[in-house]
């Protein structure tokens, strides 16, 4: 397909480094599924949906930087929605629709109700539309968002109102004073069915490796982030090891046991192939 | 030989069967390359490799076209010094590995051959710019295909393949030239010059403003590359261009190649190379065939 | 100009709207042409005429593919003697008709163009085999190019325009001789060199075993040519090659097309001449553009 | 759309010139729909289906002979079915479909129900579907088959069953002497609905005359022959004068007002466009 022209409607200002670009589209997308957003004449990168015609954007280099000056009115172009999304697991639906990098167990009714949703940084993009969905399907969630200080915390009113909620911050000045690995620590982990994570690979990396402790690595999703180039499973670029997986198409949500033996949090690659360490 | 046997022998190398995984596709990591093994490749060939680090063109690199692929990935490559470690994991994947290189010149072919040892073939990407030339590429000049040729086959000892571009006013004049300087196959075609104009902007899509198509599109193009080539020389072409399904490649083989590449159809399912044997082997069945009896036949009806 | 108003000046004619009937396709007859002139064409193309009658290649001449049409007619035409009656049939019309005319060699344009007085203005299809050259085509030669459009340049007032064949290294090299040659715009694309064999039995399909490939898949091709060509000549392009939407006329018109010509299209819908011409005038209303707005907006984005 | 392969399963000799080609295929046609059969290697030209899975060819030049020479087992190639067919109008059916080069006018109960086919020589071979459709439909058909001499009649005991039937030879050898014209004047021409009729150009043009004569020339539908190249309406080899209209897919049937005004009779063109006069 060719990118759809987007235009962008409303702008807000969501943290100091991140804002969300509403545009006038509309994209049936599952949550944790991304888009290709095209700023024209520069680049063009994988971002989530936070909502089916939102995303929400980090500043950290010269293509956000980019998205960050648009203004009202202005348009970009979108490809997607790709990838698979976040498998959303509930009495509520039997239908196992949504993809899922999960495996593909069957959920009885006593199961899948309970879920945990862990947002570090701009990773609560992807989690706040699974946190809505899973609220209106009527699990059980409890989400913690962590962010480096309070200023930074995303999607805090939206999703507080999805379930329990709890914040960490890496300077304490909200919730739990450190990472959010740390805020975990106050829930027994195995009283929930499944496991639902976004944010910096590192700290994906130190949540799965609590999970994989309490045996519970089977029952995460993580969405995972790699240098995409073409974004829809045919050049390669953002393949992981061993399994030869692409995360842009076999992902970029997989599952906690398939990582956990993966090179997430040991390296990853750039624009040229090379491995990079963590 | 069995009529559902698809092992080739293809320049020396024993294939399983003749469907190999394209240049540039999933080939960019060594457990990538193993992975399309496993899913049924007779060979794989790796991303094009080069000399130096490239990071490639800016994105959007590539985009699905009604009919195709079109794409300018611009040779992303980490450098056959970092490529060499992806190298030996791709081999454990139990089918032949053929290094795709590309350079500008002879020495940066023999540069990066020997740099890149242990592939069982190598294949001549002629698609760089060419060093001297403006705005065209090494494949365009038989003079240079034939010194390149001729330079990488005497760097190493195992297979040379050069890999052709359809962008030229006559193919065979650059197949030839590959021929005379000693390589052991051809392979046609790689993509066909082309652009994209996104109508909401003006913009050209690809961030090298124009790339090449592949894909359903290309397959006309790449069969008559493929039928013009079998027909001049007496090495083999190995057919490549839009076959996603076991009738494209029967197409390809009847055109005169002895063995088809897949890329963009790893798009529909990366499972297409079984998918394509075994369509294969059904109809070799089916028709009491073997290989042999397809690969050029198209020239021998011609002939009658 | 009323940003709906499709009407234009090219080379000196004036067009009610700049989707025209391309070479070959329905321009068999006078009364043809002038039923296409009905649907809306803003001008219209004959059938490329030559000085001998000519049967063409025998059939199949004609195949839709999956992403395209290819076809090897031959160039079948009754010869200029017998195709002036059907020229002047045509321009009742209402519409400019170009004559195409084809040759192989500057005296043969020069004479078909005598015998056909009266077209608006001449496109020369310089496709057809090189008389001295072995299997290339007389468009694959700048020197030859520049010496047609010269003669015909000298033969007539009206007038000139050159169509180019894809099938070269170099398209604007070609583009280039033509326009030192003299000519009034040039027209691409031809169609791609391509084959496509039955599988069932191994023949090549087409009479002429290979013919070109059309239609959508041949779209990007053009899209490129065109952009090249506007970006190094000074006069006109007109783009012609897999259009059939008002989308599709646009993105060609933005890579620097000053009109289209619509030839495979017809295939699904006689009718899309106005059907392209309508979404084309509501699209620049809508977006309050002229079509000098968006010819060849693609390389201005590029330069910003 | 490549051509089908076709494997000759049953050759019937139908006349002296004329045998049905049976094949393992079968089309979803509509009565006086074409086929283009290719002959591997030889050439490719245009057949009508007298049947889903059959063509009956009148040897008449290379191609057709190659044809003839067939033997059961060989296999030719198909593409089609194309163009337009006849269409069928009677009180079984009022859905049109089918297609048809007549007008669309509405035939209330009492109209459509009489019809007659006129069949010259090899043109029997899109008629005998036709008239066996019609019979199904509980149509009263009335049947005129021509031929040189009795030997020659196509499809004569097939036609025969479906409904009044009378024969014309030239040679008096069998039924009316003389042309099929002639054949006509038994019949009360105005109390017939509908026409249908295939033949050499010339008979058709004398049977067209007949009926103009009689003021039906619209209740006509006539089954051209022009020399196809493409055979899907993209060449324009096979347009007629002066509408401009493809005969491979404007028709190859056409209503008998629009063809009394054109070429029909006068000229035809060869494989270059020249014009050939009758
Ligand atoms: C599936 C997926 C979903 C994402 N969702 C979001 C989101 O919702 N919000 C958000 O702010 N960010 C998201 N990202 C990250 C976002 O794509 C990068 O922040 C962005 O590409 C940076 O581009 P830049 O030009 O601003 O930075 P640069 O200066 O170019 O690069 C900074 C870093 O961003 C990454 N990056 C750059 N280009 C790409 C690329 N083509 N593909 C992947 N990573 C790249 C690299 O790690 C690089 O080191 C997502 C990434 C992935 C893979
Ligand atoms: C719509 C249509 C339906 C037809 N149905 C039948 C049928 O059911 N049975 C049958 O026997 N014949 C049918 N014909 C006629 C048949 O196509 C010709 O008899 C055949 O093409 C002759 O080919 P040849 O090589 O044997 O003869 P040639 O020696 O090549 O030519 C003899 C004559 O056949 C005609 N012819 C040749 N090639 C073509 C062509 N490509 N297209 C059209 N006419 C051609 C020309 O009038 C020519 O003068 C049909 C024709 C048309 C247009
Ligand atoms: C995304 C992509 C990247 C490619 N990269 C290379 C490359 O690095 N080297 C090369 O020789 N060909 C490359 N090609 C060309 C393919 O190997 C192949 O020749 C072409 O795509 C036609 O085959 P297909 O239609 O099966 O894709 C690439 C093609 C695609 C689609
Ligand atoms: C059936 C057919 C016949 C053609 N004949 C001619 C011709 O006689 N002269 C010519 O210059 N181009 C001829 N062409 C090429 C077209 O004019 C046009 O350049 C090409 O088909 C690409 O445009 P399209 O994709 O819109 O068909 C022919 C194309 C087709 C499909
Ligand atoms: S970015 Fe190309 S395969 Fe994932
Ligand atoms: S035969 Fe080509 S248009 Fe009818």
């Amino acid at each position: 397909m060719r990118p759809v022209n987007a235009e962008i409607t409303e702008i807000i200002r969501e943290t100091p480094t991140i804002i969300t670009l509403r545009t006038d589209i509309e994209l049936d997308a599952a949550p944790g599924q991304f888009v290709m957003v095209w700023v024209r004449g520069l680049d063009e990168i994988p971002m989530a949906l936070s909502h089916p015609g939102s995303i929400t954007v980090q500043r950290v280099g010269e293509a956000t930087e980019a998205l960050s000056r648009l203004e009202v009115g202005d348009s970009i172009g979108i490809r997607g929605p790709f990838g698979n999304g976040f498998e959303v697991k509930g009495e509520g639906r039997g239908d196992g629709d949504g993809g899922g990098g999960g495996n593909g167990e069957e959920y009885g009714d006593e199961k899948g109700n309970k879920i945990m949703v862990i947002a570090g940084g701009v990773g609560g993009a992807p989690l706040l539309p699974l946190a809505q969905q899973a609220q209106s399907l009527g699990l059980d969630v409890t989400i913690l968002i962590g962010a480096r200080t309070a200023d930074e915390l995303l999607f805090e009113e939206y999703f507080s109102k999805c379930g329990a909620f709890s914040v960490a911050t890496d300077d304490g000045s909200k919730g739990h004073h450190g990472f959010i690995t740390g805020a975990m620590d106050q829930f027994n982990l195995a009283g929930f069915d499944q496991f639902y994570i976004c944010g910096p690979e590192l700290m994906m990396k130190s949540v799965l490796d609590i999970l994989q402790a309490a045996g519970l690595e089977a029952m995460a999703q993580l969405s995972l982030h790699r240098y995409f180039k073409c974004g829809i499973g045919v050049c390669g670029a953002c393949t992981i090891d061993p399994s030869g997986l692409r995360v842009c198409r076999d992902g970029p949500v997989f599952s906690g046991d398939l990582l956990i033996k993966s090179e997430l949090g040991k390296y990853h690659r750039d624009a040229t192939g090379k491995k990079i360490m963590f | 030989m069995s009529s559902t046997d698809l092992s080739i022998e293809l320049t020396g190398l024993g294939l399983e069967n003749p469907i190999i995984l394209a240049a540039g596709v999933l080939g960019t990591t060594g457990t990538s390359l193993k992975r399309m093994a496993g899913e049924g490749a007779g060979a794989v060939v790796t991303k094009s490799i080069g000399s130096e680090p490239k990071e490639g063109h800016p994105n959007p690199t590539m985009l699905k076209l009604d009919c195709g692929f079109l794409n300018a990935m611009g040779l992303p490559n980490p450098s056959y010094k970092d490529f060499r470690k992806e190298l030996s994991i791709a081999s454990e994947g139990g089918v032949p590995v053929i290094a795709s290189v590309f350079g500008a010149h002879p020495d940066e072919f023999q540069e990066i051959i020997l740099g890149l040892e242990g592939a069982s073939a190598y294949e001549l990407n002629v698609s760089c710019p060419h060093a001297s030339g403006y705005g065209t590429v090494v494949g365009t000049d038989p003079v240079l295909v034939e010194e390149i040729t001729r330079a990488a086959k005497r760097t190493t000892d195992v297979p040379v393949w050069v890999k052709l571009t359809p962008n030229v006013t006559d193919i065979v004049e650059i197949g030839e030239a590959a021929s005379r300087g000693g390589a052991d196959a051809v392979v046609a075609i790689n993509t066909v010059r082309s652009m994209a104009i996104d109508i909401h902007s003006g913009y050209p899509i690809l961030g090298n403003l124009y790339g090449g198509l592949s894909g359903p599109a290309v397959r006309p193009v790449a069969v008559k590359c493929v039928y013009d080539l079998y027909k001049a020389l007496d090495i083999p072409v190995i057919g490549v261009g839009g076959i996603g399904s076991w009738q494209d490649a029967v197409e390809m083989m009847m055109a005169g190649a002895s063995a088809v590449q897949v890329g963009s159809a790893v798009y529909d399912n990366v499972n297409i190379f079984s998918e394509i044997t075994s369509g294969l082997s059904a109809y070799l069945k089916a028709n009491d065939h073997c290989l042999d009896d397809i690969t050029g036949l198209a020239h021998r009806k011609v002939e009658q």
